[in-house]
């Protein structure tokens, strides 16, 4: 339905298609009853094709699990992914077939994410490895070009991951997501534990890539200076559910959730600006195990109302921009 | 003998020979003992602590099997005949006894004035009593296999007791030394009542028996102790260690090297045991069904080499399966037979087929080092003639479930410990004996041994006896290795302490020195 | 600093060690098993340079082939371990569920069973002898090895990195053993190592207690035990075996412990 | 005894030329801090910013003696506000400082409350410590923390164990802790890097809140140039283990004079940016080894001249307040050298 | 309640697993307790006898079967080898082990961690290096060596402590004590040096967590940071291993009680296991399965009371 209603120069083309995926997990202390933790629940997602649509949310509202799932490496608990329009399925070991060398993942922490005991080269040969393609020397060679091309010198392939930088490192990390010529990335937090020197680097190669390769990104992060200055649209959540979703200035500028609104005034000042208002949202993220009923800002909301005991569904209130919230229904 | 019989033999087995020539048991005092080189004066009264190696089976004498608890009940309980020092038969219940000339029927006079440790005065009505129940007389399993020759044992009046034979059996006086328990006691095993010169105290089981002077014994003036605690020690280190310290005052069955170790500070006896350690094969399996490759391995042993490497030299070589101890019906000059000849092993080896030598298995029961030890040097010393031997250590309980009663091996190494009466030492060979696991069968043999056991003039049963021997050691039923003496090592201040050829601790003799 | 000086000093020992036993092989002063009866319990000098037991054996020569049993019995139940609890600690930690419930509940009921009687029960199950104590060892070592590979296996199964190889379609085979089972080798070799000297002491305590490696092929432990009786009286006879299995002891704990500090400080 | 007392008791902390070396072993010691001067007003907020490795938690740590243990001070004096130099007092006399006189939070609220007591008696304990009053007196005393922090039902959180509370709870439990004992100074080594943005801003309010009420002067440590700019009253920008530019915080974030805060100012993905290229600094921090002479910042500097590479450069002023430590600022103002405060 | 119902479920699994394997074992093992107990000269209605009354001539289901209804109803039955209720033999013995063992977990306890507090104190330092070669030399010589060096030197040359005479604690503590003193010792050194070398790790890592500095930047004295914060935190998982410990005491002892000759358990077990005592082995065998999980469990829930963070 969102696609329809797109009004665009460009064609566009939906890459990826989320409808209503959902991720619980579920503790039994028995004989207590079993308590689920909805990470995500019901979340419904179009992604175009050489778009970045950028996801900013707090600490542990699902942003990493919804990541996961539309890179195919973590099985949904209920909904469907297609992309390109073909269904995928999605198994505990994450998905196969060709979607799954052209969706890659790139994690946040680019130290854990490298195998300690491998080198550069072998960490990048790696993907081709397991796909079995190219000859050894082909992969090799790959490698190296991609070395280059992510900015680093061919002979980092014989180092192994603790001798490099953080820059260094989240580099390679990008580079072998790139190794098996992926049309999408998921890109989780990659800069939030850099310098914003290295961060800056980092996000520059970034757009570098995506306009080289015509990558599509989902782009997470907490930072929402980041998360403006990456992407086309942006998806905020909240408690694993998308509260808003807009073009990114739209979003920036006239936030419409009181979740949003919050968030947008707690970005820290350009330097120079006047300085920070006091805090816009009082108390913290509720216990995601027992969430209050209906809306699930209720309890920080400025504006709840008796209505907020149901859970606003997400709808469109202008082209191109949907938000979950009573108040613009 | 139990378990402990095999076992603890070698520097710790049974018996040995007493040097004094005095001493019935009603004469305890003259008694020099072997053990007393220098004779203090003598102090009465006073406490003594016996090692003994292993726990006791039963507290009741007639249930009791194993050696080590029938040598430490020997203070307590008396029967009709009580053996010396030398193993002959004395009365000790009994007055007086005679032997129909049939040899069926035994007829004895008690003594007078013997009382059980309850007070209670011993009549004829005990000892039938015991003697039946260990003869399965009521339930027509006998406790003690000595006794299931008996018929019946009757108690015309009450200081008279008869015994009838189904046959005559030269043997069965030396199981007269049965115990006696008052009639109709049941509770002999949580509180033993007998009439012997000691009483029970008490027992902690895996600790030890605490028994005390019985004042009413009707061998007056003895013993001179007032108490003696038997102190159940396993590990012979520790029990070094407990002598050395003074917690024990008689470590028994003291290992050779340790008793040359003690020797400035105690008293030390070495006497021969009447035990004997041998070889065993199993007859039946190849090669040993072949009389050459059993004489063979016989000629390639050097018994001489054993005795100074496993028992510093303390023991007596042995050519068939009776001790010297028994004097009397022993058969000299056969431990001669096989003189140590690695030539003459060889070429017997190679008449027999076997020109390399074989491989075979030694099974040795594993807890008892001596054995383990013997079974080393063998091994070393059969290598020279080319025949290659595993040792197979072996726990007790299967050694007697496998070997002994399942009689699967190949070769063994035991120590048989010594009866008083020859008969039955040597019925193991019987073919038909349930305990023969050498698998041993020689007609000639059986007829001499039966021969010999109806016999009752004296001079022939000897002789008949002595050829026994004589088959065995020609058969080369086993390598009869040697009889390693008993050693024991007593506080200085001991004395009277007396040896004997069975498995027993005697306290009555012993006293403090001043 | 001192910890390069564990690992420095535990690979030394067990070099010393493994030399001993090689030459062994090869060389020995005398023949281990010859007895000279006449010779027995000779105080140490030139001619037997750590003495001779009580069958005049050179303990010298008897403690260098005994070095080969420990070193046996330490690989061979090590590896019997290192074995069974690669299998037993793999499938816990990759099958996960009732699997791997039943298999740990089944290695928590075998160490809940402290480890000498474990072994002594074992030992009386089999015969005593060599292959069986290395056998009933070996059984001993499985759940302490299942735990660490399982425990490895769980968590570096969601580390990143392994989610990273997941992302490009890597199998269970893969996953297992190119990228997990490297990372806990470390873990897997230090327990090794602890074991192999916990299995030097558990023959030593089971030759102690006249279970263990049969006579006449010369065991420390055995030695050990048998040099009891002597301890006044030669005290060289006992002391070189019990020296030996302190060394042995010392210096693999060395090696565990210098492996675990390497691997910590690099991590 | 020597003479630690100095005349004038202005600032509530000033650190003089300090030199702070990384004893590694048995090889040359490395400066990890080297030639940091600054000084805290009353009622001041301080900001120090830079990236990360360049100093800031040592220098932090070094104001009450935390430093660990392969780190000393090797030049230079802290003085309080009663100037003595604590850098040279025993272990007792620090003590009465910590925790009474000046206080500190750390990044982790996670890690930095013992996870085997209750946060009450945590807190609790700094204020008998201090104070000297009863177990009753304290408990009452950490409640009204509590409350003034902003935390819920203050009494029941006292028996809480840290493990139950959530992260902004703990920082503000850090933050009750640290300021119970009304301390005129406040270290705050990055107390919110570790917290979500909402709650990011509910803790730096509380902070101005608690300069506002009771007048505490805080060190606020960062290497976030927004956060810092939004709150403080003056900010230092450190490279790699010294000062290169200090002044107001408007000012410096306005009119950046060191090539080093330009740069970091660049590489911000300001919403103003959006759609053009970030001009980043290239290259990283030099690690401890690699420092050599000169201004450390030259590898990586797009202005850097010989001269730079040789000779590292003094403070020059760059402004009412603000000076910056590069030879660029000789050649354009000939302005005169400054040298520390 | 999972955690316990879980927790009960493995002791029980445990124990059953523990039982079924000793008597499987002892009765696939070659070895007739009747034979055994009757020795060389037992004839074979002698063994019969015995056999029937010992009730070893059952099936194998039918002991097993009656074992467990007689364990049910705690009644562990009679010893083959004494004649004697094995609940009653156990009783008897039984004391002597654990006093043994809890005085070596005293002994460790008071030796252990103050030990392992100043390792990690003076870490790198002499005190260290000492306390680190004490605690390898501990684990690399054998108990039972150990055992007998100590005899050598403190029973026999310097005559400090009887050497093999055990007293009860019963008959008069303090010769008790003196007599049960070397074994408790040997039984302790390696486990101390365990204990030691883990608490100097734990103190170790708890010193470098922040909470640390923190609880210094408050200004508390260093012997209350050390003893009121991190001590806390490092015994932590001690207590553990000293719970894990109490199992291998048990067993230890085994060996050490024939080194000391101490009627404890250990000698009475071998000896079961030497006569084939079924009823008593199986008695012993689920008493020591019974005691190291219920310490387990103890230590469990102590962790439980002393680490806040676990909860249910
Ligand atoms: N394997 C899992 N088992 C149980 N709960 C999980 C699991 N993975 C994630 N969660 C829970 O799901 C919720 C969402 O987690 P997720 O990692 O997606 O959050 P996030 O938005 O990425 O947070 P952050 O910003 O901290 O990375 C959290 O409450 C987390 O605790
Ligand atoms: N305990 C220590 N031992 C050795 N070197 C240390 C230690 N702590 C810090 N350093 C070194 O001191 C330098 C400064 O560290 P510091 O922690 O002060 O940096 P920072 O500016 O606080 O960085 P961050 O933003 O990452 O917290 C770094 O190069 C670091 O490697
Ligand atoms: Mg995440
Ligand atoms: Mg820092």
């Amino acid at each position: 339905m969102l696609e329809a209603e797109r009004d665009g120069e460009r064609r566009q083309e939906t890459l990826l298609e989320l409808r209503d995926i959902r991720k619980s997990y579920t503790q039994r202390r028995w004989p207590a009853p079993a308590e689920t933790l909805h990470a995500v629940g019901g979340v419904s997602l179009d992604i175009q094709r050489g778009e970045t649509l950028g996801v900013v949310g707090e600490s542990g509202c699902g942003k990493s699990t919804l990541g996961q799932m539309a890179s195919l490496m973590l099985q949904p608990s209920a909904g469907s992914i297609k992309f390109k329009g073909t269904a995928l399925a999605v198994d505990r070991d994450g998905a196969r077939g060709p979607a799954r060398s052209q969706i890659q993942y790139v994690f946040q922490d680019p130290y854990a994410s490298l195998n300690p005991r491998f080198t550069i080269g072998r960490l990048l040969e790696e993907p081709l490895a397991i796909q079995r393609k190219g000859t050894r020397e082909e992969r090799r060679r790959l490698a190296e070009h991609m070395l280059e091309r992510i900015g680093l010198q061919a002979s980092y392939a014989k180092r192994y991951p603790h001798e490099l930088s953080g820059g260094q490192r989240q580099r390679v990390g990008i580079a072998r997501a790139l190794m098996l010529r992926p049309e999408f990335l998921v890109l989780d937090e990659p800069v939030s534990a850099l310098d914003v020197s290295v961060q800056a680097q980092i996000l520059n190669l970034l757009k570098e890539l995506q306009e080289e390769l015509s990558l599509t990104y989902l782009f997470i992060s907490h930072d929402l200076n980041v998360v403006h200055y990456m992407s086309d649209r942006v998806a905020v959540m909240y408690l694993g559910r998308i509260v808003e979703i807009a073009e990114v200035d739209a979003l920036y500028t006239k936030p419409l959730h009181p979740y949003t609104q919050a968030l947008v005034a707690s970005i820290p000042a350009e330097p120079g600006s006047v300085p920070v208002a006091a805090a816009v949202i009082e108390g913290e993220l509720p216990d995601p195990r027992h969430l209050p009923q209906g809306c699930a800002f209720r309890s920080r909301c400025l504006h709840a109302h008796e209505r907020c005991g149901q859970q606003p569904g997400l709808v469109e209130v202008s082209s191109g921009r949907q938000v979950a919230c009573h108040l613009w229904s | 003998g139990g378990g402990n019989a095999g076992g603890n033999a070698g520097g710790n087995g049974p018996s040995g020979e007493a040097k004094s020539d005095t001493g019935s048991p009603a004469s305890p005092q003259t008694s020099s003992g072997a053990a007393v080189e220098k004779t203090g004066a003598k102090s009465d009264g006073g406490k003594v602590t016996v090692l003994i190696l292993q726990d006791l089976d039963y507290l009741d004498p007639h249930l009791a099997v194993a050696a080590g608890t029938n040598e430490v009940l020997f203070n307590i309980f008396e029967g009709l005949l009580k053996p010396n020092e030398k193993g002959e038969l004395l009365p000790a219940l009994a007055a007086s006894y005679t032997v129909s000339p049939d040899g069926l029927t035994y007829t004895f006079k008690l003594r007078d004035g013997v009382k059980f440790h309850n007070g209670q005065a011993l009549t004829s009505a005990d000892v039938k009593y015991s003697y039946s129940r260990l003869a399965g007389l009521d339930t027509g399993k006998p406790l003690q296999t000595s006794f299931d020759g008996v018929k019946s044992v009757e108690a015309p009046d009450a200081s008279t007791v008869v015994i009838t034979l189904k046959q005559n059996n030269s043997s069965f006086l030396t199981a007269l030394t049965a115990t006696v328990i008052p009639s109709g006691y049941q509770d002999s095993n949580k509180n033993p009542v007998g009439t012997g010169p000691f009483k029970y105290k008490q027992y902690t089981p895996g600790q030890q028996l605490v028994v005390e002077k019985f004042a009413d014994y009707w061998q007056k003036g003895i013993p001179s102790l007032d108490q003696v605690t038997f102190k159940i020690i396993t590990d012979s280190q520790a029990g070094l260690l407990a002598l050395k310290s003074g917690e024990v005052d008689i470590y028994p069955r003291i290992g050779t090297e340790q008793l040359q170790e003690v020797a400035k500070d105690f008293n030390t006896i070495s006497t021969p045991q009447n035990l004997v350690q041998l070889v065993t094969f199993n007859i039946t399996r190849k090669p040993f069904n072949d009389v050459k490759v059993r004489q063979a391995l016989n000629y390639a042993i050097n018994k001489k080499e054993i005795i100074d490497g496993v028992a510093l030299g303390k023991g007596t070589i042995l050519g068939s399966n009776l001790s010297p101890v028994l004097a009397k019906y022993y058969q000299a000059g056969l431990e001669n037979t096989y003189k140590t000849d690695l030539e003459k092993a060889k070429s017997l080896l190679k008449e027999a087929g076997y020109p390399d030598g074989f491989e075979t298995t030694l099974s040795v029961p594993s807890n008892y080092k001596f054995h383990v030890d013997t079974a080393q040097v063998v091994v070393a010393q059969l290598e020279q003639i080319g025949v290659k031997v595993k040792i197979e250590p072996v726990e007790w309980a299967v050694w007697l479930d496998r070997i002994y009663k399942g009689r699967n091996y190949d070769t063994t190494i035991i120590g048989l410990d010594g009866k008083l009466d020859p008969f039955q030492i040597l019925n193991k060979y019987l073919s038909d004996s349930p305990n023969n696991f050498f698998n041993y069968k020689n007609p000639e043999y059986d007829s001499t041994l039966r021969a010999a056991v109806v016999e009752t003039d004296d001079a022939k049963r000897i002789e008949l006896y002595k050829k026994a021997q004589t088959i065995l050691t020609q058969d080369a039923a086993a390598i009869y290795i040697m009889d390693p003496n008993t050693n024991i090592a007593l506080n200085k201040k001991l004395a009277g302490y007396k040896t004997y050829p069975l498995y027993v601790q005697d306290l009555t003799s012993v006293y403090f020195t001043k | 600093m001192k910890r390069s000086v564990n690992l420095t000093l535990g690979i030394t020992l067990v070099a010393i060690l493994a030399t001993l036993m090689l030459l062994s092989l090869f060389y020995t002063p005398y023949e281990p098993n010859a007895m000279r009866i006449a010779a027995r319990l000779q105080a140490p000098g030139p001619a037997h340079l750590l003495g001779t037991d009580n069958f005049g054996r050179d303990v010298l020569s008897r403690v260098m082939v005994g070095a080969q049993t420990a070193f046996l019995v330490g690989t061979a139940s090590v590896a019997v371990g290192a074995a069974g609890g690669l299998i037993v600690g793999t499938i816990a930690g990759y099958a996960g569920k009732w699997v791997d419930e039943l298999l740990m509940r089944a290695t928590d009921a075998l160490l809940a069973f402290p480890g000498i009687l474990l072994a002594l029960l074992l030992v009386s199950v089999f015969k005593p002898n060599l292959y069986q104590t290395i056998l009933a060892i070996g059984i001993l070592f499985m759940p302490s090895f299942a735990r660490v590979v399982r425990s490895g296996v769980l968590q570096h199964r969601e580390a990143e990195y392994v989610r990273a190889v997941q992302g490009f379609g890597a199998g269970p085979f893969n996953i297992l053993f190119v990228q997990i089972l490297p990372n806990i080798a470390s873990s897997i070799i230090t327990t090794a190592a602890l074991s192999f000297s916990t299995a030097i002491l558990i023959e030593a305590a089971l030759s102690y207690l006249g279970l263990g490696v049969q006579p006449p092929n010369p065991s420390w432990g055995r030695m050990l035990n048998e040099s009891q009786t002597y301890l006044a009286k030669a005290p060289w006879f006992t002391l070189a075996p019990g020296a030996l299995i302190t060394i042995t002891v010392l210096g693999f704990n060395l090696l565990s412990d210098g492996i675990r500090d390497a691997r910590d400080r690099r991590g | 005894m020597k003479e630690l007392r100095r005349p004038s008791t202005m600032p509530v902390l000033e650190i003089r030329e300090l030199r702070l070396e990384l004893q590694n072993g048995r090889k040359r010691a490395l400066p990890v801090v080297e030639d940091v001067s600054l000084q805290v007003n009353d009622g001041e907020i301080v900001g120090i910013v830079g990236e990360s490795g360049c100093g800031k938690s040592i220098l932090s740590l070094s104001v009450l003696g935390l430093l660990p243990p392969a780190i000393r001070v090797a030049g230079g004096e802290i003085y309080n506000k009663a100037g003595q130099a604590l850098n040279r007092l025993g272990a007792p006399d620090i003590r009465r400082i910590r925790g009474k006189e000046i206080a500190m939070i750390f990044q982790d609220p996670m890690s930095s409350l013992n996870p085997s007591l209750t946060v009450g008696r945590q807190v609790a304990e700094a204020i008998r410590l201090h104070e000297g009053c009863s177990r009753r007196e304290a408990e009452e005393r950490t409640v009204a923390m509590f409350r003034k922090v902003g935390l819920p039902r203050p009494e029941s959180l006292l028996n809480e164990y840290p493990h139950r509370l959530s992260g902004g709870m703990r920082q503000r439990v850090m933050i009750a802790m640290a300021v119970s004992c009304r301390p005129q100074l406040l270290i705050a080594d990055e107390p919110t890097t570790a917290l979500d943005v909402t709650i990011q801003a509910q803790i730096l309010a509380l902070m101005r809140k608690l300069r506002d009420e009771d007048g505490t002067s805080i060190l606020l440590i960062s290497h976030d140039l927004g956060l810092i700019s939004g709150i403080c009253d003056r900010v230092l920008v450190m490279y790699a283990g010294r000062i290169v530019e200090q002044g107001p915080a408007a000012e410096v974030l306005r009119r950046p004079s060191h090539p080093y805060t330009s740069g970091l100012l660049a590489s911000i993905p300001l919403p103003s940016k959006k759609g053009s290229k970030l001009t980043p600094i290239t290259g990283h921090v030099p690690a401890l080894h690699e420092r050599g002479d000169g201004c450390l910042f030259a590898s990586r500097c797009d202005y850097a001249t010989e001269h730079c590479r040789r000779e590292a450069p003094a403070f020059w002023s760059a402004g009412v307040g603000h000076y910056a430590a590069c030879h660029l600022l000789a050649q354009e103002e000939g302005g005169k050298v400054y040298a520390g405060s | 309640m999972n955690y316990y119902v879980r927790r009960v479920f493995t002791l029980l699994l445990t124990v059953l697993f523990v039982l079924l394997l000793t008597f499987g074992v002892f009765r696939i093992i070659p070895g007739n307790p009747a034979l055994t107990i009757l020795g060389l000269e037992a004839t074979e209605a002698q063994i019969e006898l015995l056999s029937a009354k010992l009730g070893t001539d059952q099936p194998l289901v039918i002991q097993l079967l009656d074992w467990f209804r007689g364990a049910l109803t705690l009644n562990l039955g009679t010893s083959l080898r004494f004649d004697e209720p094995v609940s009653s033999l156990i009783a008897a013995r039984f004391p002597v082990t654990l006093m043994l063992a809890l005085e070596a977990v005293a002994i460790i306890v008071v030796v252990a961690i103050p030990l392992g507090i100043l390792a990690a104190r003076r870490r790198g330092r002499l005190p260290d290096l000492l306390v680190s070669i004490s605690t390898q030399l501990g684990l690399a010589i054998p108990s039972f060596w150990m055992g007998i060096l100590l005899i050598l030197l403190f029973g026999l040359t310097l005559r400090w402590v009887p050497v093999s005479s055990y007293v009860r604690w019963s008959d008069s503590p303090l010769l008790a004590l003196r007599s049960t003193i070397l074994p408790a010792v040997a039984l302790a050194i390696p486990q101390i040096a365990i204990v030691v070398r883990y608490l100097r790790t734990t103190m170790l890592e708890q010193l470098s967590l922040e909470y640390v500095r923190t609880a210094r930047s408050k200004g508390l004295a260093e012997g209350i940071v050390l003893y009121g914060h991190v001590l806390r935190n490092a015994l932590l998982p001690v207590v553990t291993i000293i719970g894990i410990q109490f199992g291998e005491l048990l067993a230890g002892s085994l060996v050490v009680e024939q080194v000391f000759t101490m009627p404890g358990f250990g000698s009475l077990l071998i000896t079961a296991i030497g006569n084939r005592d079924y009823p008593l082995v199986q008695g012993l065998v689920l008493l020591i399965a019974f005691f190291v999980i219920t310490i387990n469990f103890l230590v469990d829930l102590s962790y439980r009371w002393l680490d806040p963070k676990i909860k249910y």
